[in-house]
């Protein structure tokens, strides 16, 4: 592996860049792994690089029916922020943020996060409670997350409409400016070539059928389309899939799969500065580096695993978007895509272990998991390595849900009376 | 200026001239001209830049395609639109337009410096790069990268147009007005079934449109276009519509379709839309979207002046242009060679035809011959000059796979093909699957998911006669599986162009590939030396090449580049193409504006605001709102010069002290009604409904199967079988749709319908010790005396004439009535109970005060003081459960082991030691004030308020273990102080509530 | 947007007229309180979410306002067949497409 | 242009609002419907989307067990009282919901292309005398066909503003002719 530098770059610049060499080996399975991960996507990829980098286990394959990274890391809007109400969860998203900020140099690979603050707008009283509430907590996490008049939050975006007339104000918003943006395909290769340098086998077009256990109910391993491949620990990191998979193993999960659409518009010279999020009017938006306006739907109301989705909902969302950034409205849109989001029944992740032993898993983001990529992918290591949970993980249990001790950040930001 | 318009040729009308600008610079075309062809006939090629490399660049086709010529355009503010495709938009006097990309020129453009660096900015080398220093990512690189980003300006002023919208249903939609689409409708329309036809161009016909000399029985081929045109025009079933494109495809046969309707004319008529949006529900569908030209590629294929040969054949019979005087054509198909021949027939001196073949069929090669034009089968091209026009191209000849001496050939155009690529994008928006024609290198319609039907082109045939068969066949199958049968339609055609041809990789060259500029997308700048490098670095899926090169993902969404590209991944993968992938075709097929998506809603319209019939009145007196839900509410109602909380503090004190008077008509109301109304309700509500009588009312709760507060109300008994439930004004739809879950689904048994009255009544609140003074001399039908009318009753009577359900209740603590009365008398009502209070100084209150009067008694507001994460336990009225009840919805939660935890978060009052410190709702609370972050947090204020009444601040909070904290201290660190306040009890004012019985 | 045929209604209709109600088939246990932590936890969460037929739950809200079940195929989105609530979910191997 | 069009809706549709009538939910098993017939005077159709009407009197039905009955409005207590004589033995819900909804008439040849803006089903499957509970734009609405040309559409009050005005918008954008 070339390690990337300005050296190399320009030595193979001038050797017309014949000589650069696969970011990661095209690796066939062996019969037997210490940890095998379905689903190679960021969070799969990075827990086993991390496995490798600070556990030492590098015996590791990460197996993807597709294309690694062609799940939702490569499908969704890439915005990434740690504002989040309750311990728990800023707990999870700010250890992933300190891991993003380093993740570029740590990777030698640039993943472009891109620290242009996350703005999420107040449209009525109860979103500035709500609001309020947040920037408190995470004031006193140590989170930052700060408060804005509309003038400010205009200076801030320039494009945003705050006349007091508009169907849904502006009455104030709620920026926390370490947040951002970061490459999403970037996350995967990186990932992937930092843990395939470290030894682990990275497996494409190798779609996993099934998770076998033995008499003691442990794994065994997983049955393939390239075959049995052995292997007492297994991690599932495989989004919208996961419960599929999971049910192979004898495991029923509270998770559903629903659609969730995005689009991208046109690129247009630089316009539009931060990241903006409304949940009252569901809009998401930033400009990508390449100048496309990148705005996130929701999901369309039944299970579907056909990355399809439906008309409507995106009309409403880009009417939002014009409601919100009225100078939009002759933008076109360029493209829109679907992925599909697995969800919980209070929106948090399952982090952590299962009842089955040697089985992990990592699912349930929702339309939030690309932002927790690092994070999830570090503290799954660690509980996939000692077979305990970590500290940050550890709230993130399947057993709440039997309890009652759930993480709902959605209720927390109850609707209003 | 040299014209290159040429006489007596193409469709627009050349006595209309019609006038506009580009760059400043006035030109002149035709009515009829896209800005595209009126440049050319002005022989202006160069029209934009590259994105990464900012080299000059001219439209290198005539359509919707288009990668390069990519302009902005306006008509006055708010009417500027960046990206638009020269190529489509149509030309009209006073059109204003204006290049990309460029600075300060679009003949001199300072960017350019990076076509110099070329090297350096290799596929992916923003991955490889600009992490050192760390720091300087955030100051330096990505700022200078953001600069560089996007191709043109977005808007800076508001869209004044309108975007409308409709529903559609029909038998048949052909997308697609060429020769296949025609065909199909002329079979299916003879059926009389419901048959629509749409193209996006603005005029039907499609590839006959660019060439006349084909005849169709016995006609010339615009002749028969006119008459078929003409035909289906007539027919009332049928509807024929221009510039409309079908932008997506969508389940059971659903199409989006964008049809642009003001952006061609000079004048914008009154009240037409810009832009309409058909959503569109087929039975059938034949798919006609014929196919696209594909690009060669070789160095220096993306001069201006180098095209596709069928755009060059478009400009000159449909536009009546030359693209040049002496241009060259460089082909692999048959079909560019036509284009050869019109040109030269329109007085072109061709300057050769290189053929990458060695064989050509005998007619080809003898009409080049008739004609003069030199022919170079088995030739390649390895290179072009020209800085801002092409100026020559170098051609070799390849024997035995060897590139022999190179030539250079002048010319002023140089005119390409590589073949056809059939045009699928709508058939794989269905998911349909496609299979990989290995002979002809193309993907071809396979298994399909939706009931469509592929014509023409889209499926690889070539040649008029072939596809107008091909279409009658799609048409007929289309009516058959609707039950029709059809006659046969038959296509006599002369003259038709057929041909063949192959496809390549980039093209032999004898100089070094590594240098080639060879370009496969044209706007994205990626060349097929991204291609391998990108393979070569380990990207062997074609989803990772597309992304790792940006291969594919310009405006044109790969429609010029994703077939080139995966010849070349494949190639440099030693792979069949379908093992290496095929990227995913997404809606929409071109680019649609926002404004079209969004339709009517924008402004008041993005969401419409429900209104209570007392609105009106609350606006005419000065009342600030809120939005609640979708509703507005009056929030209070300031005299001159006061503030909020002086307006608050005033609505308090008069109805504590006299009366006030509150619309509460947003509060969703049910009646739920039957023999096992009362089991309903004992089943739903975790209250007991049995012992409740007639005339009395109750405050009921409601959990979710979880355990958690979903909604409350009072609930009033109206007679045995019949209950009046109220809502939350957010809840009310959330509550009936609950309700009818459980009655439906769960138990179809019960005798219980139910429906929403929310809007049947308008309800007005009268609340303070006058209360019942006012309103006594008001009501006729009951006694609304203190004895005979009790607190927590209900009746149904007359109010000032209007036929009422009074309900004696209290949100405020104070002396209390609801008065319902049907909606139209709403404000009538309001007026009268205001005329009569004015003698206790009534005075009209808003939610605000209303919040603060039910916190000083303690009333919690769902959705405030709970969040769904709160058990009736933890907010302090568990007392609401009946307890000696088998069943309610939510009862088996609320015994999981974390439920009953006692570290759970109870709502209490909160009073700070400082009283005139009014907390901030959602401050969190602490025990130790000093501790580090992150601090343990064990709480938050829910509710806060002055309250005018005790001369204090007061405040609700959910604390851990609240309960067992009565007077304990607790602190709120702020930014930069810390307030302490002491956990009380949650009832702050007239806690044995003496107020209620007031006489 | 789906077309979903109404059983009660016996018309197919646009998407927009119905509101998706979850999956189908789990019975509300007519005792809960005999019911275990982790029986309750799966009639409250435990949900099949089918890759392929999936039995589901709609409800013609803006319609005939009736809630019915649904078979559909959550890989293609089709609907195989939809039936009256309290109708036992139909045979799949015959996979036979609603009108 | 046509004679009902109010000064404000220029279009080729007339859009005018309904005077105050009786309206009523019925809900009732649909065994026992002819219990409902006897009390209303009108025999109600069985089958959702049909109407029936005679001498003032209108009903359609809404769901399986659902109608929505039409009356003059003097007669709204009289009606009231003969369903509440048979409620004991044949259980059944009558709410009164006058004043719930606002009643849009709609009369022109372009009657069904205006409706077509905003309202998803196939307006050619609504045949004279039928009624559907459908969506225009965001709002829920009882739509009545009276004749090829002519519609009703109820709408929840606070929703009125809003589908007026849309109606009114796309009047004004078919007389445009675009």
């Amino acid at each position: 592996m070339t390690h990337f530098s300005a050296m190399s770059l320009l030595k193979n610049a001038f050797t017309g860049n014949k000589n650069w060499s696969a970011q990661w080996p095209d690796a066939q399975p062996k019969t037997e792994y210490d940890v095998i991960i379905v689903g190679a996507g960021g969070h799969g990829l990075g827990a086993a690089y991390y496995l490798a980098k600070e556990h030492g286990i590098t015996n590791v394959a990460v197996i993807e029916k597709g294309w690694l990274g062609g799940g939702n890391t490569g499908r969704n809007t890439t915005i990434i922020r740690s504002n989040y109400l309750y311990d728990e969860s800023a707990g999870l998203y700010d250890h992933a943020l300190d891991l993003w900020e380093n993740l570029s140099t740590e990777l030698n690979y640039n993943v472009m996060f891109s620290k242009r603050g996350v703005m999420m707008l107040a449209h009525n009283i109860h979103d500035v409670q709500s609001f309020q509430r947040h920037i408190h907590a995470n004031r006193l996490n140590g989170v930052d997350n700060c408060w804005l008049t509309p003038a400010e939050a205009k200076e801030f975006c320039p494009p945003l409409n705050i006349a007091s007339d508009a169907r849904y104000p502006v009455m104030g918003a709620a920026l926390q400016k370490r947040a951002g943006t970061a490459r999403h395909d970037a996350v995967a290769w990186g990932y992937a070539r930092a843990a395939a340098a470290r030894g682990v086998d990275i497996i494409q077009n190798c779609p996993v059928l099934s998770i076998k256990r033995g008499p003691d109910g442990a794994v065994e391993g997983v049955e393939t389309g390239k075959g049995f491949i052995r292997a007492k620990k297994i991690a599932v990191s495989a989004a919208g899939h996961t419960s599929v998979i999971m049910q192979s193993a004898d495991l029923k999960m509270p998770l559903e799969s629903y659609p969730l659409q995005a689009l991208v518009s046109e690129p247009v010279k630089p316009v539009f500065p931060c990241v903006v999020m409304s949940n009252t009017v569901h809009a998401y938006i930033s400009q990508s580096d390449k100048g496309e306006l990148v705005i996130g739907s929701g999901t369309d109301q039944y299970i579907s695993y056909s990355q399809r989705g439906g008309l409507p909902l995106i009309e409403h969302t880009v009417a939002a978007i014009c409601e919100v950034f009225p100078i939009f409205n002759r933008m076109r849109m360029l493209r829109k895509w679907g992925g599909i989001v697995d969800v919980t029944p209070d929106r948090s992740a399952i982090l952590g272990k299962t009842p089955v032993k040697g089985l992990y898993v990592n699912c349930g983001w929702g339309t939030g998991g690309f932002k927790a990529t690092p994070g999830a992918a570090h503290t799954l290591a660690w509980t996939v390595a000692k077979d305990e949970p970590h500290v940050i993980n550890a709230p993130f249990t399947l057993e709440r849900f039997t309890t009652g001790r759930l993480i709902d950040e959605a209720a927390a930001a109850a609707v209003a009376h | 200026m040299t014209s290159f318009r040429v006489k007596d040729r193409g469709r627009v009308k050349a006595d209309r001239p019609v006038r506009f600008s580009f760059d400043g610079v006035a030109y002149e075309g035709c009515e009829g001209d896209t800005v595209a062809s009126a440049l050319l006939a002005n022989g202006v090629h160069l029209m934009g830049r590259g994105f990464k490399y900012h080299r000059p660049r001219g439209p290198v086709t005539a359509g919707s395609e288009e990668p390069n010529a990519l302009i902005g355009t306006s008509r006055g503010v708010g009417r500027f639109e960046p990206n638009t495709r020269a190529t489509v938009q149509e030309i009209y006097q006073g059109l204003t337009t204006e290049s990309q990309n460029k600075w300060p020129s679009l003949k001199f453009d300072v960017g350019a410096i990076n076509d110099r660096l070329y090297m350096l900015f290799s596929a992916g080398f923003y991955y490889k790069t600009f992490m050192w220093p760390r720091s300087f990512w955030d100051k330096v690189y990505e700022p200078f990268i953001r600069r560089a980003a996007g191709l043109g300006k977005a808007p800076v002023d508001v869209d004044p147009d309108h975007y409308a919208s409709r529903y559609l249903y029909c038998d048949v939609l052909i997308v697609g007005a060429g020769p296949s689409g025609l065909a199909a409708a002329l079979a299916a329309a003879q059926t009389g079934v419901n048959v629509v036809v749409v193209d996006e161009h603005a005029e039907m016909g499609g590839s006959l449109l660019s060439e006349p000399s084909v005849g169709i029985n016995g006609k010339a081929a615009w002749d028969w276009l006119e008459a078929t045109l003409d035909e289906l025009g007539r027919l009332p079933n049928v509807r024929l519509m221009t510039r409309t494109t079908a932008i997506g495809y969508y389940h059971q046969n659903m199409i989006a379709l964008c049809q642009k309707l003001t952006d061609h004319l000079a004048e914008l008529p009154t009240d037409a839309p810009r832009e309409r949006m058909w959503r569109v529900r087929a039975k059938q569908v034949v798919l006609g979207q014929g196919a696209i030209e594909r690009p060669l590629v070789f160095d220096g294929n993306d001069r201006p002046g180098v095209m596709l040969a069928s755009a060059a054949q478009t400009y000159l019979n449909r536009y009546g242009v030359k693209v040049g005087n002496r241009p060259v054509i460089l082909t692999s198909h048959d079909s560019a060679w036509y284009a050869a021949f019109d040109l030269a027939d329109a007085g072109a001196k061709v300057g050769a035809i290189v053929d990458t073949r060695n064989d050509i069929q005998a007619a080809l090669m003898q009409q080049a011959k008739a004609r003069g034009i030199e022919t170079l089968t088995g030739h390649t091209a390895t290179a072009t000059s020209g800085r801002l026009r092409v100026k020559s191209v170098r051609v070799n000849p390849v024997r035995g796979g060897r590139v022999g001496k190179a030539r250079t050939i002048d010319c002023d155009a140089l005119l390409m093909s590589g073949g056809w690529t059939p045009s699928l994008h709508l058939f794989s928006h269905t998911k349909g699957s496609l299979h990989w024609d290995a002979e002809e290198n193309v993907y071809l319609p396979g298994q399909q998911t939706e009931e469509c039907h592929i014509a023409g082109a889209g499926r690889g045939l070539w040649g008029i006669a072939a596809v107008l068969e091909d279409g009658v066949k799609a048409g007929t199958a289309a009516v058959r599986a609707l039950g029709h049968s059809c006659d046969a339609v038959r296509f006599d055609v002369s003259d038709d162009r057929t041909g063949n041809g192959v496809t390549h990789k980039e093209l032999a060259t004898d100089r070094s590939p590594g240098r080639a500029k060879a370009f496969i997308d044209f706007q994205n700048d990626v060349t097929a030396k991204d291609i391998r490098l990108a393979v070569r670095e380990g990207m062997r899926s074609i989803e990772h090449v597309k992304r790792y090169t940006t291969n594919g993902m310009a405006t044109d969404q790969g429609k010029m580049s994703n077939m080139n590209g995966l010849m070349i991944a494949s190639d440099a993968l030693q792979k069949e193409a379908p093992q290496v992938g095929l990227t995913t075709f997404r809606p929409p097929y071109t680019p649609t504006t926002f404004g079209t998506f969004a339709g009517y809603h924008k402004g008041s319209h993005f969401e419409l605001t429900r209104k209570t019939p007392i609105d009106s009145w609350a606006e005419e007196h000065g009342a600030a709102f809120e939005p609640v839900a979708l509703w507005r509410r009056a929030w209070y109602f300031p005299k001159a010069g006061e503030t909020m909380h002086m307006a608050v503090s005033r609505e308090c004190k008069a109805t504590r002290e006299s009366i006030g008077i509150f619309d509460a008509s947003t509060l969703g109301k049910i009646e739920v009604s039957g023999p096992d109304a009362v089991e309903f309700m004992n089943r739903m509500y975790t209250n007991p409904w049995t012992k409740l009588a007639p005339g009395r009312c109750r405050y009921g709760l409601l959990l979710g199967e979880d355990g958690f507060i979903r909604d409350d109300g009072v609930i009033g008994r109206m007679r045995d079988d019949l209950f009046h439930v109220t809502t939350t004004t957010g809840g009310a739809a959330r509550v009936l749709n609950m309700m009818e879950d459980y009655l439906q689904t769960e138990w179809p048994d019960l005798k219980v319908w139910l429906t929403s009255t929310t809007e049947e009544w308008a309800t007005i609140a009268l609340n303070g010790p006058n209360a019942r003074k006012l309103l006594a001399p008001l009501v006729e039908g009951v006694d609304i005396s203190a004895d005979a009318f009790p607190h927590m009753s209900v009746a149904e009577c007359t109010v000032a004439g209007f036929s009422s359900r009074l309900f004696r209740i209290s949100f405020t603590g104070e002396l209390g009535f609801e008065v319902n009365v049907p909606a139209r008398h709403g404000r009538a009502l309001w007026k009268k109970l205001m005329q009569a209070g004015r003698q206790y100084d009534i005075c009209p209150y808003g939610t605000e005060t209303m919040h603060v009067l039910r916190a000083e008694k303690g009333y919690i507001i769902i959705g405030q003081d709970t969040d769904g994460t709160v058990t009736p336990q933890d907010a302090g009225i568990g007392w609401a459960i009946g307890k000696a009840k088998p069943d309610f919805v939510g009862k088996r939660s609320l015994s999981r082991p974390d439920i009953v935890a006692r570290d759970r978060k109870h709502l209490v009052g909160l009073l700070t030691d400082d009283p005139k410190i009014v907390l901030e709702e959602g401050a969190q609370i602490v025990t130790d004030p000093n501790q580090p972050l992150p601090m343990k947090m064990i709480g938050h204020v829910t509710s806060s308020y002055w309250s005018e009444a005790l001369g204090r601040s007061i405040a609700m909070a959910l604390v851990a273990g609240g309960h067992e904290k009565m007077d304990q201290t607790l602190y709120i660190p702020m930014p930069g102080h810390t307030v302490a306040a002491k956990v009380t009890g949650t009832v702050f004012y007239d806690p044995a509530g003496e107020r209620l019985k007031v006489e | 947007m789906l077309l979903i045929h109404c059983p009660y209604c016996d018309d197919t209709l646009p998407e927009l007229e119905f509101a998706y109600a979850g999956e189908a088939h789990i019975a509300r246990p007519s005792d809960p309180s005999e019911l275990s932590d982790e029986e309750w936890r799966d009639f409250l969460f435990i949900r099949s979410n089918a890759r392929g037929v999936h039995a589901e739950r709609w409800r013609h809200i803006h319609g005939c306002a009736r809630y019915f079940n649904a078979l559909r195929d959550t890989v293609s989105d089709k609907f195989l067949r939809t039936y009256k609530a309290g109708e036992p979910r139909p045979d799949t191997s015959v996979q036979e497409a609603v009108k | 242009m046509n004679a009902h069009v109010t000064p404000n809706s220029p279009g080729p549709v007339s859009l005018t609002i309904v005077p105050p009538f009786a309206r009523f939910s019925l809900r009732i098993a649909a065994a026992s419907v002819e219990a409902a017939s006897k009390a209303f005077g009108l025999e109600l159709p069985v089958k959702i989307g049909q109407g029936q009407a005679k001498d003032g009197r209108a009903a359609w039905c809404l769901g399986p067990d659902e109608w929505l009955l039409h009356a003059v409005e003097t007669e709204t207590v009289q009606i009231m009282e003969a369903f509440a004589r048979f409620r004991p033995e044949t259980p059944h819900s009558l709410t009164l919901i006058s004043d719930r909804e606002i009643t849009i008439a709609m009369e022109g040849a372009r009657a069904a292309e205006l409706l077509s803006v905003a309202c998803p089903i196939d307006l050619a499957r609504i045949h004279p005398g039928m009624a559907k509970r459908t969506v225009f734009d965001s709002a829920q609405v009882v739509l009545l066909r009276d004749g090829p040309d002519h519609f009703r559409l109820e709408v929840w009050r606070s929703f009125f503003p809003h589908v007026h005005e849309l109606l009114q918008i796309a009047n004004r954008e078919l007389a445009s002719g675009y």
